[in-house]
């Protein structure tokens, strides 16, 4: 059994990484953006996945906190780029 | 019994595998911001909830089950509302562009 | 070698390439970035010694384990009073390119507040 | 080589690579989203580490405050180009990686040659644990054994928090931080924060109690209370609050403060300074953390919130 998780942890390790390569690309932010979404999947599958095969009850705490955190960054640049800086009276953007 | 629970972790986490490379292809292949957000938010979300699945036979206790199941309701209500909010701040920004 | 060879060996191209960013990158966000990087490293090879002390039932040395954790917490205030300080610098010089009474490269204390 | 070493070899290259994207890639918004998916990668590797103490702070730091400061900071310096000097010469970049290469080098010479076997305190650390009752070592050295440590993070914290407010320009001094968050009432975000506090706080408590005897604490508990903060801030549910008001403060020194007075009575009382009597330990140090964590929710947030910027009149 811990062979066969141990594989679908490289397995899903492998399909995380090919996946943050295409996102951090670009060519937006919103597409940089979304890495902190897909860790918010895959990295707690992986870590769920590591922590069963490696027997290390804590791990479903820190997936709780990584599932639980994960999306306030997307929320942080969310705010940023909505509010288009007016609201803190800084410069606005050049691209606007 | 034992045997039974093995076989339900097998399946179940090689179904999610197969959704992460699903949503993986996506991101490589799909053109545009929205589409890829489509890909990551939806078939990620389906692959973590079978590996969640498959995981549950394997469980020490209940409340370690019960713990699996909230992490992945919680990926899907990011999921759900955090592509909405990545699309709309995408869509701003072509218009603004 | 060991898993606990490659984290090190990990921990320590993470401290080389922090160290790299924080001496030639000449934006300070960028600079304050880097600087984390180097103390990730450096918390990681914390926990590489740690692990090699795994005894008594316990799979990591509690103690480097509790000095990382009050470093990690060390780290983030002292990065945060950074960006602060560099919104505030940003802020000020950004109103003083506006106003064109000096150039942005120009101190900031001469604005005053 | 095993599986687990390949998986492992694995691990570390993913991590590495976004360690490399986020120093060498030119726009400053790309390297930060690099640096955040670094952090929570990390989190992964303490896990394989087996220090689940350290993991939690990770996540909770690296994943949710962490991004949200660097990522704010990011979209707010889009234009800062202005603010940089001139990048260095190609002589001074020369001998930057001769520098980084000699020093990472040296380290990963050390890692090599670690001593064998390797020297540890995990012993002394379980023998010890009969003198306050809580079954976790790390809670044990963080609350018991290097309670000094501890403290003076918690005063740390504090100095940090006061640095901040001091960049407060005059007309905004003692004012509210950072800007009134709008968000439509009925739109996603506001629905998110309705929904997702209640859960948080249910799980930084948890955090927080499951501290004594697994993984977890105060530090962690309070990070993700804080983010909790944050989030219905951000959704423009509620305000930051008066920096200059009296409880604001009194949440700000409450913890530190209790636990230099439950100090010093170990000093008039007891052995020494910070020594807690074997009966009292495991009460005193969960009434410690109890206030820390509320103090650090506070201060984390109000760090994030950066320095006040509207005045007192509304």
């Amino acid at each position: 059994m811990t062979e066969f998780l141990t594989v679908a942890v490289g397995f899903i390790l492998a399909m995380l990484a090919l996946g943050l390569l295409s996102i951090l690309r670009g060519p937006g932010d919103a597409d940089r953006v979304m890495a902190t979404q897909l860790i918010g999947t895959g990295g707690i599958a992986t870590l769920l996945l590591l922590g069963t095969a490696a027997s290390i009850p804590a791990a479903i705490d820190v997936a709780l906190t990584l599932a639980l955190l994960a999306t306030f960054t997307s929320i942080a640049f969310v705010k940023k780029g909505l509010s288009r800086f007016a609201a803190d009276g800084t410069a606005s953007t050049e691209d606007e | 019994m034992s045997l039974a629970r093995d076989v339900m972790t097998i399946a179940a986490v090689s179904a999610g595998a197969f959704f992460f490379l699903a949503g993986t292809v996506g991101l490589l292949r799909f053109p545009d911001t929205l589409t890829r957000l489509h890909a990551l938010t939806k078939a990620d979300n389906l692959g973590l909830g079978l590996v969640v699945l498959g995981l549950l036979p394997q469980a020490a206790s209940l409340r370690d089950g019960l713990k699996l199941v909230g992490i992945w309701l919680l990926g899907l209500l990011a999921g759900a509302t955090v592509s909405q909010l990545i699309a709309r701040a995408a869509r701003h920004g072509q218009l603004n562009r | 070698m060991s898993g606990v060879t490659v984290f090190g060996l990990c921990a320590a191209a993470a401290v080389g390439l922090g160290l790299y960013g924080l001496i030639t990158n000449p934006q300070p966000l960028r600079k304050i970035i880097a600087f984390n990087l180097l103390g990730s490293g450096v918390f990681l090879l914390f926990g590489v010694v740690g692990r090699r002390g795994a005894a008594a039932g316990m799979g990591n040395d509690p103690v480097p384990q509790a000095l990382v954790i009050t470093g990690v917490v060390v780290a983030f205030s002292a990065t945060a009073l950074a960006i602060a300080l560099l919104l505030r610098l940003f802020q000020t010089s950004a109103s003083v390119a506006r106003s064109g009474r000096a150039s942005p490269g120009d101190d900031p204390d001469q604005v005053g507040g | 080589m095993s599986i687990e070493t390949v998986i492992e070899i694995v691990l570390a290259a993913v991590v590495l690579t976004l360690g490399v994207w986020t120093i060498v890639v030119p726009e400053t918004f790309s390297a930060t989203v690099g640096f955040v998916a670094y952090g929570l990668l990390v989190a992964l590797i303490w896990v394989r580490l087996d220090a689940a103490d350290v993991a939690l702070t990770e996540a909770a730091i690296g994943g949710g405050l962490g991004g949200v400061l660097l990522l704010g900071a990011a979209a707010r310096l889009r234009d800062a180009d202005m603010m940089a000097d001139a990048r260095p010469g190609k002589l001074l970049r020369a001998g930057a990686a001769a520098l980084s290469v000699l020093t990472a080098a040296v380290l990963a010479g050390v890692v090599l040659l670690l001593p064998d076997p390797a020297p540890t305190l995990a012993p002394a650390a379980v023998a010890n644990a009969w003198a306050t009752g809580l079954s976790n070592p790390v809670t044990n050295v963080l609350m018991a054994f290097r309670a000094m440590d501890t403290m003076l993070e918690k005063v740390v914290l504090l100095l940090a928090i006061i640095g901040v407010w001091s960049l407060a320009p005059d007309s905004a001094w003692g004012g509210r931080p950072g800007p009134r968050h709008q968000a439509d009432p009925r739109g996603v975000l506001a629905f998110l924060a309705r929904l997702l506090p209640p859960v948080g706080i249910v799980i930084g408590i948890y955090i927080l109690w499951t501290g004594s005897d697994h993984p977890g604490g105060a530090f962690q508990g309070g990070a993700i209370l804080a983010s909790m903060w944050l989030l219905a801030i951000m959704a423009g549910l509620a305000d930051t609050p008066l920096v200059s008001h009296r409880s604001v403060r009194f949440i700000l020194v409450a913890g530190p403060g209790l636990f230099l007075l439950v100090g010093l009575a170990g000093l008039l009382f007891g052995a020494a300074f910070l020594s807690y009597p074997p009966a009292l330990a495991k009460p005193l140090i969960l009434g410690i953390e109890i206030a820390m964590t509320l103090t650090i929710a506070a201060t984390l947030g109000l760090l994030l919130a950066g320095a006040p910027e509207r005045s007192t009149e509304p």
